[in-house]
């Protein structure tokens, strides 16, 4: 009856909150929203006691994923006035063809002909078992190469990630160390007016090199 | 010698073009050597054929059969018979005119225009000869592709509109035709011609089998009412273009009837013959009208075509009414005799009238008729050739066009009284505007300064149609031996559309 | 006591919702980018109940992989965004019109 | 003995070679040999066809039937190209190759000038060979050949001076009226294959009388007897090529040919075409009383109503072009009585005195240097003597003068129509009597007006107010002075063509009609046999000519001729007077009963406006516009509105695949 | 089920192993030659790829189909067949490119390090023996392919038409993800074998469910209506190199998708799926073609065209048959090889300022680059159809093998729809022949490129004058 409660509590929760993520004026807001679904999930996951990936969610999303797009949104320096939410007034139709899928997904779960018994409830594990190993074992035996192919799906992110956002802008002046320290004498020397220093940027070459 | 001939007279050409494709606009007196050579070989090449052809059978021969698509139990499968020997001549023949007829006219990319017309020249006896449907239909569009940039690239101001047309019409009607024929594949298990004829089908099927291949051959023929697209396609295609496409694509159309749709289909045919017979006798008055009063040369010679062709589809389905008619299958036959003497002959005649015109366009730059008049005073000798062309396109007997159309006539009267008389009406409208052309536009004082200023043929052009007029007289005085080619392979049709395929 | 029945259904609420979010949404960029987020967590729920009401393991570790990858997707999605916004200065949903038609 | 085809071969094929050599190579040989190399063929076409035509009537040899050359063989029908000598035949090729021969001697001198010399004589052997082919031919596939091959040498020669537009446009005209004549000529051997399944004139023949008690059913209501079919079909044929109405409005405007041509097609042979074809099918025609009666009619009323229309014209040649039409409508009601013999009879004769009167109406055409307008002439009768004497010869033998050949001719026609009892027999009958008077009428008329009278050429406009007066040639130009009598070149084939026309009436009515001439060439049914009936009156053509007092054509006649001197000669003024009297009727006439108004304004032009509709609102509104263009834009519109799904927004594509989503979810959660 | 994991017998794997640690060399070597990489990564990639295709070929060929990884990973002739297709594809689309990418600044290592890493994502796909392997493959590919349309950072268009394909892919993943949970759910499986033996009998509402999903899914990867819109915009916005790339091999990822999903693992409820794949396929097949006549940027209108092409790849497995799988697997060789050929000829058409995108810039292309026209001639009037090139044979097949299967509507409603096709593809061969080329400019050469090229076309020919060879290779690959 509890656990009952608990379910019913945290899913009124998490739908609030996936609502809030959809309707809220402010990024900043919906972000939030979607940290405290997270949140509640994580806590339905346990209620069903898959407790690693409950942990998981909470380490990954709220620790991670959240976090980068609250830093984007930060970055972006949207003017939040500009971000308000528009409904037009097509909005209705939309939230109609929600509902509409809404109770087709619900009717199907309902019906006899679901193809499996929907009614069942969560088998409770024995004290002693442990979700976490249980994954663990068959991670790195049986899934090793999916897992494998995550490792290089993370690369193509960074990889990806580095070459769509990393940019040498031409007004930047970064430093070479290399060319600091090969320096010689000569050539500090041989200064000619309006020439910068050597060593300076890769992306000014050209305009600062003496003839 | 036999074995590889017809294979040789497809690819002899295509290689031959694609030679001159390679040699190119910079080299194009060789080029053009290289063209004639091409087409005189194919020529000579194909007269074995019809010196080695035994009349007494209805088989076919020249037979070549290899495996292409083992997949689809589709086979290069080549053989002529009566029906498709005398068409296969006439592309050799055709393409030696059209070739000397671009020798210096064309200016642009000549190089280019030869080899087009080399290629299709070779897809065309292919056409004529595959004896596999999926060969059949594989050179039948293949050939659209040269013609398509044939009448683009050379043609006139509207030809983008009219090579569209062209290419659009008939792709629309040859696609229903290829599912008939994956139909008849997948019942038959074979595409070979001679498994498709011998298929047994029921009346449904036969139906809509019938109405596929009708769509496509009606459409390339051109039978009232999807015909518009060939007064445009002649009206803008170069003078060579209009050739080929009067002399020996229209023909595919006629040859796809005798060879497939009432073979193939016997019972449909016999069901909605009345159906193509009044289109067809609507072709030859309505359209014999509507050539009435066109104005621009082309068109009228691309009109007359469609009525002409008119005969070849009346002449193709009589034989079911003659035999319900007369009960005796005499009379069927001449029906066929006649359809296929018409597609030579017009063949010939059609191709002269457009050279004819093509003659008057290299000089003065139009096809209107208004354009000119008293031709004659100036250019007797053309006006000589052009009388006896429109002569023998009116139908003249001792020229060919006659032997075609009085056999169809005779053979339709069997069938009714009234088909004859509306197909006679060809008699009299035939000559109407064909002659009234004649009329305006080489007869008479001579009409305007330009034309004050036309010189006659020069050798190029004499000879081109001086051969011309040998065939059409040939044909027209001496057509038995075209009949006896013809006629075991007629026969064997006749048989064949007369059995029901029903049990 | 809770039932497939309803985790099903919470997820296929959370699914719809997600959607709703994308196709609502008329401002901002970003938004949609987190509705995809609740999108897969939506399936998550999804798997995550059939493999514990089934006692199967394979759909936890399904769901294992599924958050490595939306964290590899949302770290494209957000360079991307990046990208979009220098370019264009913005990341109004209905400025994104310029390839159309 | 039978007769040796080679000989036949080489009668037929002698002008054909001629005509190609002149034609071909008439520029390398030059004009004198062109015309040598013709004559010649000709001359000995004519030499060869007399020889077999004494051999054949002195029975030195059979009637020669059999085929020399198979043209196709299709479904078993041969065609064939094959001669059947008779009789008949010989008749023809005999009349055929003469007047050819004269024609082309004429032609020398006619032509001489002309720069298309050799071009001409090409045509006119090229004629004669057709000619031949059509007269010797045994079946209808060959009758078929020549006829066209006839018509379309016509055509070449009406044209021949194709700088004139009117020649140009009379030479079209003549082509398609004779098409439509051959639209029915055509079906009738249709017809005739349909029955007997052979071309051959001999299975025709045999199956003649089974066909009578044929039906055919043209429509669910009509039926008509096979041979009734056959015979009318024939004979639109006919009426297109032998010019009766209302298919004879070619024949007048042929006159703008060269004069030579005129008397050689259009007078003598070609024209006469359908006459002889009728007499040659005489078999099937007997069997038919109902295409008799048509032949009759169409023969009485072309006899009559063209005769009228030579009173009012002025030109000189087109006056004997409707003689022409006229005497070929008597010819043809003797065909209608079943007088073939009388019609063929006719034919004959008609060839030499009406040959004789255009190369007569040639030679003053010449003497007046390339006038034709009869108002203009007079009085040449001083200054072209022999050319008057001949017409004068050719005049009364059309008359029917007594003695001269037109009268045993004309006379027997009229009395066997008389005799015969056929349906529209009696209008037949009085339509050829009255046209005796009319044919004096305006035959006389023509002869004062150019060889009698006052000298009207000195004082003549050069552009008179006729259209139709222009010289033959252009460059010519007008007013050359004094009419002079034509070199001898001329007047030889005049004086060659005058004797026969005084003479070979007299000297063959006998054999030709009662004698039995015409063997097995001609068949009567022994009911219809008129002529017959008619043998019993005659005794010898001397007596026959005697009794001609005592029969109205004769009376009919020579008031023409009186009439004519009174109103031409006598007083002129009365002539202007009567015609204002008679205005509305002149109108009609002068338009020649709207016939080329009809032809012009309803068939032409409604063809055209037809064409038109068709091709306007056919091809280019319904089928192009409305079915392919249509689709088309169909296609393109709906692209256009199609492709505006695609807004470009994320939202609107995100709806959409949620759309497809909830549909299929929808569309297979209803279904299941 | 004993997982020994000896080197011989991950052989089969040998592809991917040897990928993904050849993605690893290629960034290594890119990031240490510096300055050099422009020339040198670019070659070291055709090289490797040319290496696997080697080794594909001498090491992982298998007789028959068989297992590893417990199930995920399965090795057949189809996967070999694929995989060294989707090798030479993209090959041929790096080699066209280069010259492109180096003219725009583009040139650099992520660019080939991510084409290589979408190429394994469709050996996973193709290989993918469960949901998951294919999930993953999909997104490896997915992602990759992301990144790329947004590589040339300097343009707005492609920024946008990759957040276009970001989020709207992102949603079809979601969907994919749903229905395979449910599938999951269902069968209690992930492995596509062990789910095709677990479906038996009339398939339930929870599955139709499922199954909805998936197509849903599987009809976005492909770009079937109405899940389509995704495909204009980014061909359009992509740099055309990339669109290349995204028009080609992934095509082919799209169909192992299907095939392994919908044939293979859900093959006994194809009638459910079969009747979904339908609506597809003919919205698809319609609306691809009808849209493409209005369109006047030749990359638009061949994203159009491809739509309309995935309409007849989709037509093969409404067949439902062997036969067609068979029409379908070769339609896609071919039109990838077409579309190669069309992108590539594209490629060498532009030059810096001058994207050659418009359809009015090819306009008498034939009087500045005959040999450029004539293989986008022989290419339009391939993917027409017209015999006697390779576009026929696709057509012809998949013909058969709807009518093999009783769609007679279908057969006509594909033929009508292909007239449409012909319209606009003939369109452009009007621009290229008949229009006057005005004042554009010539196209450079690049002779290694144009030979490539040439040789693509000649492959069209070719193909279609002999197709036995390729029409052997995929029913054997599929038997």
């Amino acid at each position: 009856m509890f656990v009952q409660l608990l379910f019913y509590g945290f899913s009124a929760i998490l739908i609030a909150a996936a609502l809030g993520v959809i309707v809220a004026r402010n990024p900043v807001y919906s972000a939030l929203s979607l940290v405290l679904a997270f949140f509640t999930s994580a806590a339905l996951w346990l209620l069903i006691e898959a407790e690693f990936l409950a942990i998981v969610l909470v380490l990954v999303y709220v620790g991670a994923v959240m976090v980068l797009f609250l830093f984007v949104v930060m970055m972006l320096d949207i003017n939040v006035e500009e971000i308000k939410r528009g409904f037009t007034r097509y909005a209705w139709l939309g939230w109609l063809v929600s509902t509409v899928v809404i109770a087709q997904m619900a009717a199907v779960y309902g019906l006899r002909n679901f193809g499996v018994d929907a009614s069942i409830t969560v088998a409770r594990s024995p004290a002693d078992h442990s979700n976490t190993r249980e994954l663990g074992e068959v991670l790195y035996t049986q899934y090793v190469y999916p897992f494998e192919l995550a490792a290089v799906l993370l690369l193509v992110a960074i990889v990806a990630a580095i070459a769509l956002t990393m940019r040498r802008r031409p007004g930047l002046k970064p430093q070479d160390v290399a060319k600091q320290v090969a320096v010689r004498r000569q050539d500090r020397v041989r200064l000619v007016k309006g020439v910068r220093a050597e060593g300076v940027s890769p992306e000014g070459e050209g305009r600062g090199e003496a003839p | 010698m036999q074995a590889g001939l017809l294979s040789t007279l497809i690819w002899l050409p295509i290689v031959g073009g694609v030679l001159v494709l390679a040699l190119g606009d910079s080299r194009i007196a060789l080029a053009r050597w290289v063209a004639l050579a091409t087409a005189v070989a194919s020529f000579l090449l194909s007269l074995p054929l019809y010196m080695g052809f035994d009349t007494s059978t209805a088989a076919f021969q020249f037979v070549e059969q290899m495996p292409w698509i083992p997949a689809f139990n589709a086979s290069y499968h080549l053989g002529v018979d009566g029906i498709a020997l005398p068409l296969v001549l006439l592309t050799t023949f055709v393409t030696i005119p059209v070739v000397i007829a671009g020798w210096t006219v064309i200016e642009k990319r000549p190089a280019q225009y030869f080899a087009a017309f080399l290629i299709m020249e070779g897809l065309m006896v292919g056409v004529f000869s595959a004896l596999d449907a999926l060969l059949f239909y594989f050179f039948w569009e293949a050939m659209l592709i040269p013609m398509f940039l044939i009448i683009g690239i050379w043609g006139g101001p509207r030809r983008v509109y009219a090579t569209l047309k062209f290419f659009l019409y008939t792709f629309l009607g040859s696609v229903f035709m290829l599912v008939a024929l994956i139909y008849m594949y997948l019942q038959a298990g074979s595409y070979d011609i001679v498994a498709l004829q011998e298929l047994p089908l029921g009346f449904d099927e036969q139906f809509w089998i019938f109405l596929a291949f009708f769509a496509a051959f009606a459409v390339k023929i051109p039978m009232f009412p999807v015909h518009t697209w060939l007064p445009d396609a002649h009206v803008e295609a170069p003078t060579g273009g209009s050739v080929v496409l009067a002399a020996i694509m229209l023909k595919m159309g006629g040859y796809g009837f005798l060879r497939f749709a009432l073979p193939i289909a016997p019972d449909a045919a016999r069901e909605l013959d009345t159906l193509v017979i009044a289109l067809s006798l609507v072709a030859v008055v309505y359209i014999g009208f509507v050539a009435l009063v066109q104005t621009d040369m082309k068109k009228l010679i691309a009109y007359s075509s469609i009525a002409h062709m008119g005969f070849v589809t009346l002449g193709c389905f009589l034989a079911f009414d003659i035999a319900t008619g007369t009960g005796s299958l005499a009379g069927a036959g001449m029906g066929i005799d006649g359809a296929m003497v018409q597609m030579v002959s017009h063949g010939l005649i059609s191709a002269a009238m457009f050279l004819c015109v093509g003659v008057m366009y290299d000089r003065l730059h139009s096809r209107e008729i208004s354009a000119y008049g008293g031709v004659i005073n100036r250019m007797p000798m053309f006006g000589a050739f052009m009388v006896l062309f429109a002569m023998a396109n009116s139908g003249l007997p001792g020229t060919s066009g006659f032997v075609g159309e009085f056999l169809v006539i005779i053979a339709s009267f069997k069938a009714n009284f009234w088909y004859a008389f509306l197909a006679a009406t060809t008699l009299i409208l035939g000559a109407a505007y064909t002659l009234w052309l004649v009329k305006r536009v080489i007869f008479g004082p001579v009409g305007n300064v330009h034309v004050a200023t036309l010189e006659d043929l020069n050798g190029r052009e004499f000879f081109v149609l001086a051969v011309l007029a040998a065939g059409v007289l040939l044909l027209g005085l001496w057509p038995a031996p075209l009949l006896e080619v013809m006629q075991p392979s007629v026969q064997h049709l006749v048989e064949q559309i007369v059995t029901s395929k029903l049990p | 006591m809770i039932t497939l029945q309803h985790m099903l259904t919470l997820s296929g609420i959370l699914f719809a919702l997600s959607i709703a979010g994308i196709f609502l949404n008329r401002k901002n960029v970003i938004l949609l980018l987190m509705c995809i987020e609740l999108m897969l967590l939506a399936v998550n729920f999804s798997f995550v109940s059939f493999s514990r009401f089934l006692g199967d393991l394979d759909g936890q570790v399904f769901v294992f992989f599924v958050l490595t990858v939306a964290a590899a997707e949302s770290a494209i999605g957000l360079a991307i965004l990046v990208v979009l916004f220098r370019e264009r200065r913005s990341i109004n949903v209905e400025d994104l019109d310029t390839l159309k038609g | 003995m039978s007769m040796n085809p080679s000989v036949l071969l080489t009668i037929a094929l002698l002008p054909l070679a001629a005509a190609i050599v002149a034609g071909l190579f008439g520029k390398w040989i030059g004009r004198t040999a062109a015309h040598v190399v013709t004559i010649a063929a000709v001359g000995a076409a004519f030499v060869l066809s007399a020889r077999v035509a004494w051999q054949l009537i002195s029975g030195e040899v059979q009637v020669f039937n059999d085929t020399v050359y198979t043209w196709l063989v299709s479904d078993g029908v041969r065609m064939e190209v094959g001669f059947l000598i008779d009789e008949l035949s010989v008749l023809m090729m005999c009349v055929v190759t003469f007047v050819s021969f004269c024609v082309h001697v004429y032609t020398i001198g006619y032509m001489h000038e002309d720069p298309g010399y050799q071009r001409f004589f090409a045509y006119i052997s090229l004629f004669t060979f057709a000619m031949l082919m059509l007269v010797m031919s045994n079946n209808f596939m060959q009758l078929f050949f020549g006829w066209e091959a006839v018509g379309v040498v016509s055509y070449l020669l009406i044209g021949f001076w194709y700088t004139k537009p009117s020649a140009i446009f009379a030479n079209l005209k003549a082509f398609l009226v004779n098409r439509v004549g051959d639209f029915g000529f055509v079906l009738g051997i249709a017809a005739v294959v349909y029955y007997t399944g052979s071309l051959d004139y001999r299975d025709a023949f045999a199956a003649a009388p089974q066909l009578a008690q044929t039906g055919y059913a043209l429509t669910s209501s009509l039926e008509v007897s096979a041979i009734t079919l056959i015979c009318i079909c024939l004979f639109i044929g006919a009426m297109g090529k032998s010019a009766q109405v209302p298919l004879h409005v070619w024949l007048p405007d042929s006159m703008e040919g060269p004069t030579p041509i005129s008397a050689l097609i259009h007078a003598a042979t070609m024209v006469t075409a359908g006459i002889f074809m009728v007499a040659r099918f005489s078999p099937l025609f007997e069997h038919s009383e109902a295409a008799l009666s048509f032949v009759l009619v169409v023969g009485g009323t072309t006899a009559l109503f063209m005769g009228f229309l030579g009173i009012v014209n002025n030109d000189i040649k087109r006056v004997v072009a409707y003689s022409t039409l006229s005497q070929l409508g008597y010819m043809t009601v003797a065909l209608g009585a079943s007088a073939y013999g009388a019609a063929i009879f006719h034919l004959m004769t008609h060839a030499f005195f009406k040959a004789l009167l255009f190369l007569a109406a040639g030679s003053v055409i010449i003497g007046m240097h390339h006038e034709q307008d009869m108002r203009k002439m007079g009085g040449l009768g001083k200054l072209m003597p022999i050319t008057a004497v001949t017409c004068w010869i050719g005049a009364l033998a059309l008359i029917g003068t007594p003695f001269l050949s037109g009268f045993y001719s004309k006379d027997f026609i009229i009395e066997a129509v008389h005799e015969s009892t056929r349906w529209g027999a009696t209008y037949a009958y009085w339509c050829v009597l009255l046209g005796v008077f009319v044919t004096a009428f305006y035959t006389f008329r023509m002869v004062f007006m150019t060889f009698h009278g006052k000298p009207r050429w000195h004082d003549a406009d050069p552009h008179g107010e006729d259209g139709h007066g222009h010289g033959d040639h252009d460059h010519h130009g007008h007013g050359g002075g004094t009419p002079h009598e034509s070199p001898w070149v001329v007047t030889l084939p005049l004086v060659l063509l005058a004797i026969p026309s005084l003479a070979i009436g007299y000297l063959t009515v006998e054999p030709v009609l009662f004698g039995g001439y015409f063997g097995q060439a001609i068949q009567v049914l022994e009911v219809n046999d008129v002529l017959a009936e008619l043998a019993g009156h005659f005794h010898d053509p001397a007596s026959f000519a005697l009794s001609a007092v005592g029969h109205p054509p004769l009376w009919l006649a020579l008031s023409g001729v009186v009439a004519a001197w009174y109103l031409y000669l006598k007083n002129p003024a009365m002539s202007d007077r009567l015609a204002a009297f008679f205005a509305p009727l002149r109108r009609v006439l002068d338009n020649k009963y709207y016939f080329d108004w009809v032809n012009e304004n309803v068939f032409a032009a409604g063809s055209r406006a037809l064409g038109r509709l068709f091709w306007k609102a056919g091809d280019q509104a319904l089928i192009d516009g409305a079915l392919v263009n249509g689709s088309a834009n169909l296609v393109g519109s709906l692209a256009g509105a199609v492709r505006r799904v695609q807004t470009g927004y994320l939202y609107s594509y995100a709806f959409w695949m949620m759309i497809g989503l909830a549909g299929l979810l929808a569309w297979f959660l209803l279904l299941s | 089920m004993t997982p020994t994991l000896s080197i011989a017998s991950l052989a089969p794997a040998l592809p991917e192993i040897y990928l993904a640690a050849a993605i690893c060399l290629v960034l290594l070597v890119d990031v240490f030659a510096g300055a050099a990489a422009r020339r040198v990564t670019p070659t070291l990639t055709l090289l490797v790829i040319g290496v696997g295709a080697a080794l594909t070929l001498q090491y992982a060929q298998v007789e028959k189909a068989m297992t590893l990884f417990s199930g995920m990973y399965v090795a057949d002739p189809l996967a070999t067949l694929l995989k060294l297709l989707t090798m030479l594809f993209v090959a041929i689309a790096l080699l066209y490119s280069r010259h492109f990418l180096e003219t725009r600044g583009l040139l650099k290592g992520e660019y080939y390090v991510l084409a290589l890493t979408a190429m394994l994502g469709i050996f996973v796909i193709v290989s993918a023996g469960s949901l998951l392997t294919l999930y993953i493959g999909i997104e490896l590919l997915s992602l990759s392919l992301y990144a790329l349309v947004a590589f040339d950072r300097d343009s707005g268009v492609a920024a946008e038409s990759a957040m276009k394909y970001f989020v709207l892919g992102a949603i079809a993943s979601g969907c994919l993800l749903y229905g395979m949970s449910l599938v999951y759910g269902l069968t209690g499986t992930l492995l596509l074998n062990e789910i095709a033996t677990a479906l038996q009998g009339p398939p339930s509402l929870g599955l139709i469910m499922g199954v909805v999903f998936l197509v849903v899914g599987v009809a976005f990867k492909f770009g079937g209506v109405p899940f389509h819109m995704w495909v204009p915009d980014v061909y359009h916005g992509a740099p055309t190199s990339v669109t290349l790339l995204v028009a080609t091999a992934p095509k082919i990822a799209s169909f192992a998708l299907a095939f392994r999903l919908l044939a293979e693992g859900l093959g006994n409820t194809a009638d459910t799926w079969i009747q979904m794949v339908t609506i597809v396929a003919v919205l698809s097949a319609l609306l691809g073609n009808v849209i493409a006549v209005a369109q006047t940027n030749l990359k638009r209108m061949l994203a159009y065209s491809a739509i309309g092409n995935v309409g007849f790849i989709l037509f093969g497995f409404v067949a439902g048959t062997e036969q067609g799988y068979e029409a379908s697997l070769y339609y896609t060789v071919v039109y990838v090889l077409m579309a190669l050929g069309a992108f590539g000829a594209m490629l060498l058409a532009s030059a810096r300022g001058f994207e050659a995108d418009e359809i009015e810039h090819y306009k008498g292309l034939h009087a500045r680059d005959p040999f450029l026209a004539l293989i986008l001639m022989a290419l339009m009037f391939s993917f027409a159809g017209v015999p006697p090139l390779v576009g026929f044979w696709a057509k012809l097949q998949i013909f058969q093998a709807l009518w093999e299967s009783g769609h007679l509507a279908l057969v006509v409603f594909a033929a009508a729809v292909s007239v449409i096709g012909l319209f606009y593809y003939l369109r452009i061969v009007k621009t290229l022949y008949f229009d006057s080329p005005g004042d554009l400019p010539v196209p450079e050469r690049h002779g290694a490129v144009r030979l490539a090229l040439g040789l693509n076309a000649l492959a069209v020919v070719l193909l279609g004058l002999f197709p036995q060879t390729l029409i052997e290779l995929c029913v054997q690959a599929l038997g």
